[in-house]
């Protein structure tokens, strides 16, 4: 086993990781940029390096300065976390090269993973299900009716160069076709100079499955089950549970053995998420492998007690699997919402600034994997996360009161979280029935204005606090110069 | 007190009665609460509200107050001059009659009604064992004393409230 | 279901129940003493009462009191936690006249089960094994031989007045049992008065082993499993686990099935413990119900994602139980520990008094139950429970390495804990190995004196902080008097 | 600067180097180790000992410092006369010559081994726009004066040290 590890990243990922390094008896080094200097996750670590300014281009991006930290220090090994250079085939090479060991899959498998149509060709020739369409443009619209008499309406006309939702068209009705084929084409020819189109299943509103798995230097590979993914803003998941409210036994089972031909196709090893577009007959399709941790990974390990970092570094070390599929059990559900530093009320802005005050709620079956401490400046120059609030219960139900009653509990002051309105879409009937979709969140909390129902006993309280005689208003906790004026404060009508 | 305030940018005006032997209450829209209030932390607070217990956290970061009570945040602005001593606003601060640390009061040398020069002596105080003079902020007639010889006074409480003139308003509210 | 609860109880229990309560939407009601009036349990409540002075008696013991504040509120049910009035028939009789719903089992049950003699003859009658023993003194040393073969050696000599340990003698051989009834029956004589002495079946080192049942109104009863409590000190528990190391899936269900006629016999209704002992070869004995929610219940919430808090509940609301045996799985190793306000190195003394800083762990796998915060002062009235650390991980190794990761990051200044003492005895080889038994921490680690590793870091850290510049040492954090003194410390030299 | 201290009623001795440009230096037990330290938060800071961060914890109560360091808890007590502003220790406090506040020095009124009486002025600094005095606390001779007119000083910063005549040697170590 490793004596000593690098993790590459920064923030509530950086210390979760080194938590379990801690647990495992791993030495960790951490690395941070200048504007990391007073970060957690340097607090957590038993060294730590700096790598240069706060752009991610010189600090947690920089392959070099990570390198160079690692081998100064003597890691054996270099956790990449997730984000920043965790998918890049690159630095997983470079890896290799100076004989460190990278904490996740084979450069070769990022690299053909990273390639979307490779991918797409990988996973055709392997029988996992993607989504059907076309993979050359074409413009003679007899052949494009009987493209997607093939595939299926409703289908999606995407143009070959594009992007940003310009020559796209959805076209439920065979007779809409040839007026969509002409828009779409006009439309692309505009936006990007050419009007080539091709066609796609089109999923109204999919949900978004992904399923863990573990794939040992042995060619052992086992899945872990489903995170349903489905609520996001900004095309971003915001909250995740496992198991899926859509899943049953066979689907999972049927994915979860999709999901190991897909890694097994790539010649994959470690820690990995296949992510699949489920609609709403049932029917799933590939759609990437995320070749890293996810963001959501703890959901998984309350659910099966299995910690997916002790895994990592287990693979990464040459260690087989320590049990078969058939003893992977999943028992409770088990809830992530994602703590950001931004705001619901103005589309989800990022709002980076100082915690000026900092509660994490506690009790059954609550757990915390927090970037963040009570006057701790959140950053501008990154990912705006600033914790997970994981929770777990004896099913769905219980899960859910579990979560707005630990999301009550969560008292963050001074930057704009999600955390109110977390609570409401977590209660929200829609939510409730499990009928999650991507769009969730645009289509019934946007825009979203706080219920605001305390708003009166809020002026009571401030205005009470305010009369309070200081004397009393020291309590038991630390004095602090709000309750004992400075001379600074207090000197102005004093004869000197 | 009167207190109107910016909550979440909407204005609320309300009224606590002050006499500490009562029941607390305060007056909100036509409404009156019973409250009590005890403090847990240096940020921290448990408030009785019409029999409810709630419990809030403060922070304060220039003039505006964070609030967090029953999972909900509200930012309020206090749009009275600076009622109370908050850190960084020392230009007002200089502007209030308090003792900068416990004390007992010795002498009251001005009277309510009377009209006070700027640096006119008002009180003195008596704190380890020194005899110290509060003066008076600016011109203005004195209003209200809130202290008598032998008192036990605290940091924050406005002891000689003094209505400026015309000419020295700046930072001064009817509450000093 | 009730729609307000009172919570007759203090400290982390109460603040853990009145979690589940916010959970099922009940309003709670704390009540408290004049020694509690700032405690946390207050400010978890949704409505408070105060009871009276700080004496037990006056507060947390005085049924009448209670009940009046259950009836001023209006509420339907009283949650009695564990200790204070929990286990107290007459309260649980004068709920049921006062139309109070008592969350517990029926009087008579308690009753009966409070009665040692009476719940060993019911115990014996539906084939639960006891301890093997004479009910009645004896003075014919051939009698005493002939029982004492029966028994089986080694057997204790018991004064039938006795106590504290006063006409005890255990004999291992045969030939010694003349010599030692004679002693035996002596010393009793001097101590008590008379000399009448029974005999008891000998266990040496065993193991306390309890087993947690449920039973609903309708006679429907399912266990969840053990929880292995043999580290005590001062005859009281400090580490709990579940899964225990000494039982095989056989010998749980034959213990499990013994506790299920165990309070069968009793006529026993919601969640219960019964303990046992369990010796080196594998038999085990009933001791006594614990008619009670246990302090240790949420290493089994662990196991088993099963909020029990939320089971009682439901059963004294005359809901049936939602699951049957075969439901109830048990996933990974959960282990808790009791943070104490007490002094591991004077032998486990209480040490109440206020609480200058408090950090508690966070992160994979770990729960705290808690009823302190920073600048509580703890009472000296009450048990001096603090807290519970728990964690739950895949497996014994992996949870025993958690728990001494989270006990290091477990901050508590100001009292005395017994947080590095438990790092310790968790590390130790004898817990690695499971090798556990009652007398472990007065063998093994009495008297107790910290590693101190880190003596010489600590002096540099308290030096460089004191060389600080005051204008760094504020940090990013709230400016404290300690920073910036008040004129209380710095007018001194000052001319007025 | 040189420390004695009782560390679970141990004695340990220790020097620290105090030139603000040099890397920082312990020596304790004739071992030097290289530390460097940050401060976290009011009572959380971060040592880096020989290329290892430790995290530490501290709270002082009386004239002990409670410190918690990597899942070991120390109780502190520096045997040097208040070397250092704590709460609570006001007859100590009142014979330092510190700034009560951040402010700037306009005059220094003594030198270096000069006898100054109980009460003479000694520095005159300026602070929020107003002139003020230190006094000496003590009859003594000026040992030391550690600002010159121009420097920003803050609170905790000794300005003058003043070893106490004989008769007046209540509270004063050899560091004021």
């Amino acid at each position: 086993m490793f004596k000593k590890i690098l993790v590459a990243n920064r923030g509530e990922i950086a210390v979760r990781i080194m938590r379990t390094c801690r647990e495992m008896g791993i030495a960790t080094i951490a690395v941070y940029s200048e504007a990391d200097r007073s970060a957690l996750h340097v607090q957590c670590a038993d060294e730590a390096a700096l790598l240069g300014p706060s752009e991610p281009g010189e600090s947690y991006l920089n392959i070099d300065k990570i390198i160079a930290a690692a081998l100064q220090a003597g890691a054996e090994a270099i956790h990449p976390g997730y984000g920043f250079l965790s998918e890049n085939a690159q630095f997983a090479s470079r890896c290799e090269e100076e004989g460190i060991i990278f904490i996740g899959p084979p450069a070769s498998a990022i690299k053909l993973l990273g390639d979307k149509t490779r991918a797409r060709a990988a996973m055709l020739a392997s029988s996992v299900p993607v989504i059907p369409g076309m993979t050359q443009p074409e413009d003679d619209i007899e052949k494009l009716s009987s493209q997607a008499a093939a595939i299926g309406y409703p289908v999606l006309i995407k143009a070959a160069a594009g992007g940003g939702g310009k020559g796209m068209r959805v076209v439920s009705d065979p007779r809409d076709l040839q007026g969509a084929f002409t828009e779409a084409t006009s439309e692309a020819r505009r936006a990007f100079g050419e009007g080539a189109v091709y066609l796609e299943k089109f999923l109204d509103r999919p949900r978004h499955i992904e399923i863990q798995v573990l794939v040992d230097r042995f060619g052992q590979a086992v899945h872990l089950g489903e995170r349903e993914c489905s609520i996001q803003r900004r095309h971003q998941k915001i909250i995740e549970e496992t198991p899926s409210p859509a899943l049953d036994a066979n689907l999972r089972e049927a994915m979860g053995q999709a999901a190991l031909n897909a890694v097994r196709a790539a010649g994959y090893v470690n820690a990995g998420t296949v992510e699949f577009l489920l609609d709403n007959e049932g029917k799933f399709y590939f759609l990437e492998v995320n070749t890293r941790l996810q963001v959501e990974h703890p959901i998984t390990e309350m659910i099966t007690a299995i910690d997916l970092v002790r895994q990592q570094i287990d693979i990464a070390s040459g260690l087989p699997l320590a049990f078969k599929q058939e003893a992977i059990r999943f028992q409770g559900q088990a809830i992530e919402c994602r703590i950001y530093a931004e705001d619901p009320e103005t589309g989800f802005l990022p709002c980076p600034g100082k915690i000026l005050f900092l509660k994490e709620p506690l009790g059954p079956g609550i757990r915390v994997d927090s970037g963040i401490y009570s006057g701790f400046t959140v950053p501008t120059a990154y990912d705006p996360i600033l914790s997970k609030l994981i929770v777990h219960a004896a099913d769905r139900p219980q899960a859910i009161e579990r979560m707005r009653r630990a999301l009550a509990e969560y008292v963050v002051l001074g930057i704009k979280t999600p955390i109110a309105f977390l609570r409401e879409v977590v209660g929200s009937e829609a939510f409730r029935r499990g009928a999650t979709h991507t769009r969730l969140i645009d289509e019934s909390f946007n825009p979203w204005r706080p219920t605001a129902q305390m708003t009166d006993a809020a002026c009571i309280a401030y205005a009470a606090s305010q009369e309070m005689p200081r004397k009393y208003q020291m309590g038991d906790g630390v004095k602090t110069a709000d309750h004992f004026p400075t001379p600074w404060e207090t000197l102005g009508s004093w004869s000197l | 007190m009167e207190y109107r305030l910016l909550v979440n940018h909407e204005e609320k005006k309300l009224t606590l009665s002050s006499s500490p032997d009562l029941k607390k209450t305060a007056f909100l829209e036509g409404i009156s609460h019973q409250y009590e209030l005890k403090s847990i932390g240096a940020q921290e607070y448990l408030l009785e509200l019409d029999g409810r217990l709630i419990p809030f956290y403060l922070a304060c970061e220039d003039a505006k107050t964070h609030l967090f009570i029953q999972g909900e945040t509200f930012i309020i602005e206090d749009q009275a001059a600076a009622r109370i001593i908050r850190r960084g606003s020392s230009d007002d601060l200089a502007r209030m009659v308090t003792p900068p640390m416990p004390a007992t009061v010795i002498r009251v040398l001005v009277s309510e009604g009377e009209q006070v020069e700027r640096s006119q002596a008002l009180m003195v105080l008596s704190a380890m064992k020194m005899e110290t003079t509060l003066v008076a902020p600016y011109h203005g007639r004195v209003i209200k004393i809130n202290a008598a010889p032998g008192a036990q006074v605290m940091p924050g409480e406005i002891l000689v409230e003094i209505e400026p003139d015309e000419e020295d308003q700046h930072g001064a509210g009817t509450n000093l």
